[in-house]
């Protein structure tokens, strides 16, 4: 078998997944997915949450302030692994030309600041009592603030610019730019606070972090959450398609009225 | 209701401020997603009578 | 040497506005693009001059081989006559700029800063850069927009003799230049609304 | 290559604003910070090579937006790219002159205006350093910045919020050097990561920014 040949046969193994690229298949196959992970963002998220308020133990040292977690650590998780997505989306659609990818990362960033958001808000939080005040520039913390501003930065460069492959160009290659940056942040910021506090999130005890008592419910929270994100991303891409769809019809619109 | 103990103001706040968050995250997404979706109905009705015209 | 152009479709802000040009210019000859305005025709030039990627077709040129010309001079205000048109000269990599001076009737100029001259002075300057790029084929935009009959003449024999030594001119233009010159007219070519063009880069025909 | 320099140097010089201006602002910086946190002379020694750091870097943000802006609005832009120049050699030259019409001049005047911040003897020479490796660095990311912003109505503002964030790194371990560097503690860490920055940045983000540009003006 000669090169080339494996090269398409190998293309032609991924086929299913580039069809997600394609805007009408996207359509119809988020159309069909979209209840099954609607649902099973329900199945999991709700009980996890409800399971890790109401059925935890209170933590030794952290009293009842470690049902915080439930709500902290998967949107902490998911703040870093949305602006991830963004990254391979921007990728996908400055490599392979496909809309998608750039209206995915467009329609993820609001879902990984709101993410973000909520890691700073209740790190805070759960800061005032463990550590006596609102904000430490604890490493971890500050480069949750660094990453919330590259998602603001993001966002407004979107936002700024009318001509709408000109915008998902140019955020594409920020977001390329900004995750070296961001990469870089994490290293300066831990150079420069070398850690004054504790290493894991909300460093539980060795023993008490393993415990399943506290792990159950939040991998359920995990798992809900990534569903959440997966299905506010379909929701948010199939509008984004539908305003592209609208602008290019109210285009021609216009040319055909001219 | 489980006892919070002199933690129970982060904890409320912690949790109410994620689920208000997360809860208007969702609706907005609803909603503008409904809004598209009845503007694009509206604009594709629109260009398939156009399309009509021009044929007769 | 010629520019050819096979099957070429444009686009401007992502909607094509001109389809299926096809069309050869060689050495020694003038080309007149015409059109109504918003046709396609800075479009057609930002594309060849390499400015903007085509949407369909295919551009062939020998290489460094294109000056365009666009609506603006890109002249900077402080600098004189002289330092403007000897940067480009040293972008190109060309120094002699005292023909293209001469050419243009810019000599009397040539200490005067840039933003002290008049529109028609300002746009000579600017069309006297062509001459310093050394290059053979030029795109040019609407070339004598503020320029006085005289000057319109100058420009022509500029033309003229860029043409007679081997080069070749592309120029979209409403008024008539009096050169002996072919015309291409961009009308038939606009691009139909209803029909998106079928193209592997709009691989999402139904979204573009 | 050398020719656009010169242009960019000549025009920078010919307009006066340039660096004058971003000078006059570093200084004001330095002269407001001691009535905002008062007159006592150990405190200001010892955020002074912090403060210098930002003052630096604020002046430095002030005249990114005119990198290509003004180059776009008159068209000299278009005609560069259909130019023989590569547009990463364009970027590289621009961010040079922006580097030596206001990186080099702050980097000279600091240490000077360290002594209103009543800084001490290796003080001077430390933020001096920091400052020459580094101030490239802030160049080039801002080159970057305003490559992304070009063809905007209102690129200033947002210029500044893509940009500081990317400045973070820099920032960070150029004023920890200079203030290690003052408090005659070891600098080889931060001054290499500086330095790797500085390199780093000025290797890869030219194909940024010309990409940018390519994009922004097609």
């Amino acid at each position: 078998m000669t090169k080339m040949e494996r090269t398409k046969q190998s293309r032609d193994a991924w086929n299913w997944l580039w069809e997600w690229a394609n805007p009408v298949k996207f359509m119809h196959l988020t159309g069909k997915a979209l209840p099954w992970v609607v649902g099973l963002t329900l199945v999991t998220l709700i009980p996890g949450l409800i399971w890790g308020f109401f059925f935890t133990p209170e933590a030794d040292k952290f009293g009842s302030s470690v049902k915080i977690i439930y709500v902290h650590v998967p949107s902490a998780m998911m703040a870093i692994n949305a602006w991830a997505m963004m990254l391979v989306a921007s990728l996908i659609w400055l490599v392979r030309r496909h809309h998608v990818g750039a209206l995915a990362a467009k329609a993820a960033a609001p879902v990984g600041v709101v993410f973000t958001v909520i890691a700073l808000l209740t790190g805070a939080i759960w800061g005032q009592p463990m550590w006596g005040t609102w904000w430490a520039w604890d490493p971890r913390l500050t480069s949750f603030l660094i990453l919330f501003l590259f998602y603001l930065g993001y966002m407004a460069l979107w936002a700024a610019i009318d001509d709408p492959d000109t915008a998902a160009d140019l955020t594409s290659v920020l977001a390329i730019v900004g995750s070296v940056f961001a990469v870089l942040s994490r290293y300066a910021v831990n150079f420069w606070n070398q850690g004054l506090h504790q290493g894991a999130s909300l460093s539980l005890d060795a023993e008490e972090n393993v415990a399943d008592v506290y792990w159950q419910p939040l991998v359920l929270t995990l798992v809900g959450i990534v569903a959440l994100f997966v299905a506010l991303v379909f929701i948010r891409t199939r509008t984004q398609l539908r305003r592209r769809r609208l602008h290019a019809l109210e285009l021609r619109e216009r040319m055909a009225d001219a | 209701m489980p006892d919070l103990g002199k933690y129970a103001e982060a904890v409320l706040s912690a949790w109410g401020i994620s689920i208000f968050l997360v809860l208007a995250l969702v609706g907005l997404s609803w909603r503008q997603s409904v809004v598209a979706r009845r503007q694009l109905e509206a604009a594709e009705a629109r260009a398939a009578k156009r399309g009509k015209s021009d044929d007769a | 040497m010629e520019l050819t152009v096979e099957g070429l479709s444009v686009a401007r802000g992502g909607m094509p506005v001109l389809e299926g040009l096809t069309f050869t210019l060689t050495t020694g000859n003038i080309l007149i693009l015409r059109g109504p305005n918003g046709s396609g025709k800075t479009t057609l030039l930002r594309t060849l001059a390499g400015l903007q990627p085509p949407l369909a077709g295919r551009i062939g040129l020998p290489p460094e081989a294109i000056a365009y010309g666009a609506h603006a001079d890109g002249l900077k205000a402080t600098l004189s006559v002289a330092e403007n048109l000897t940067f480009w000269a040293r972008v190109y990599g060309t120094t002699d700029i005292e023909p293209a001076l001469a050419q243009f009737n810019l000599k009397g100029l040539r200490n005067r800063a840039a933003h002290s001259l008049s529109a028609g002075q300002k746009r000579r300057l600017g069309l006297a850069r062509l001459l310093v790029t050394g290059r053979r084929f030029w795109l040019l935009d609407e070339p004598t927009v503020s320029l006085d009959q005289a000057s319109v003449g100058l420009f022509a024999d500029a033309v003229r003799s860029h043409v007679a030594g081997g080069g070749a001119a592309l120029i979209a233009t409403h008024i008539d230049l009096g050169l002996a010159a072919e015309t291409l007219d961009v009308a038939p070519f606009r691009a139909d609304p209803d029909r998106p063009t079928r193209t592997p880069t709009a691989f999402d025909e139904a979204f573009t | 290559m050398i020719a656009l320099l010169v242009r960019d140097l000549r025009l920078a010089v010919r307009a006066g604003g340039g660096f004058g201006l971003g000078l006059a602002f570093f200084l004001i910086v330095t002269v407001l910070v001691p009535f905002a946190v008062g007159p006592e002379g150990e405190t200001l020694a010892r955020i002074a090579p912090g403060i210098l750091w930002v003052g630096a870097l604020l002046a430095c943000l002030l005249s990114l937006d005119r990198i290509f802006q003004l180059d776009f609005e008159d068209g000299s832009l278009d005609l560069l790219a259909t130019a023989p120049l590569p547009m990463e050699g364009a970027v590289v030259v621009k961010a040079l002159a922006h580097w030596l019409t206001t990186g080099l001049p702050l980097t000279l005047a600091a240490p000077v205006f360290g002594i209103l911040m009543n800084m001490q003897a290796p003080g001077h020479w430390w933020i001096f350093v920091t400052l020459l490796i580094g101030t490239p660095a802030l160049s080039m990311i801002g080159a970057f910045g305003a490559a992304l912003t070009v063809g905007l109505k209102r690129g200033g503002l947002l210029l500044s919020l893509l940009v500081l964030p990317l400045y973070v790194p820099t920032l960070i371990f150029g004023a920890e050097a200079a203030t290690r560097g003052g408090a005659g503690m070891a600098v080889t860490t931060p001054i290499l990561m500086l330095a790797g920055i500085t390199a780093g940045v000025v290797a890869f983000l030219p194909f940024a920014a010309a990409a940018a540009i390519r994009i922004n003006i097609r």
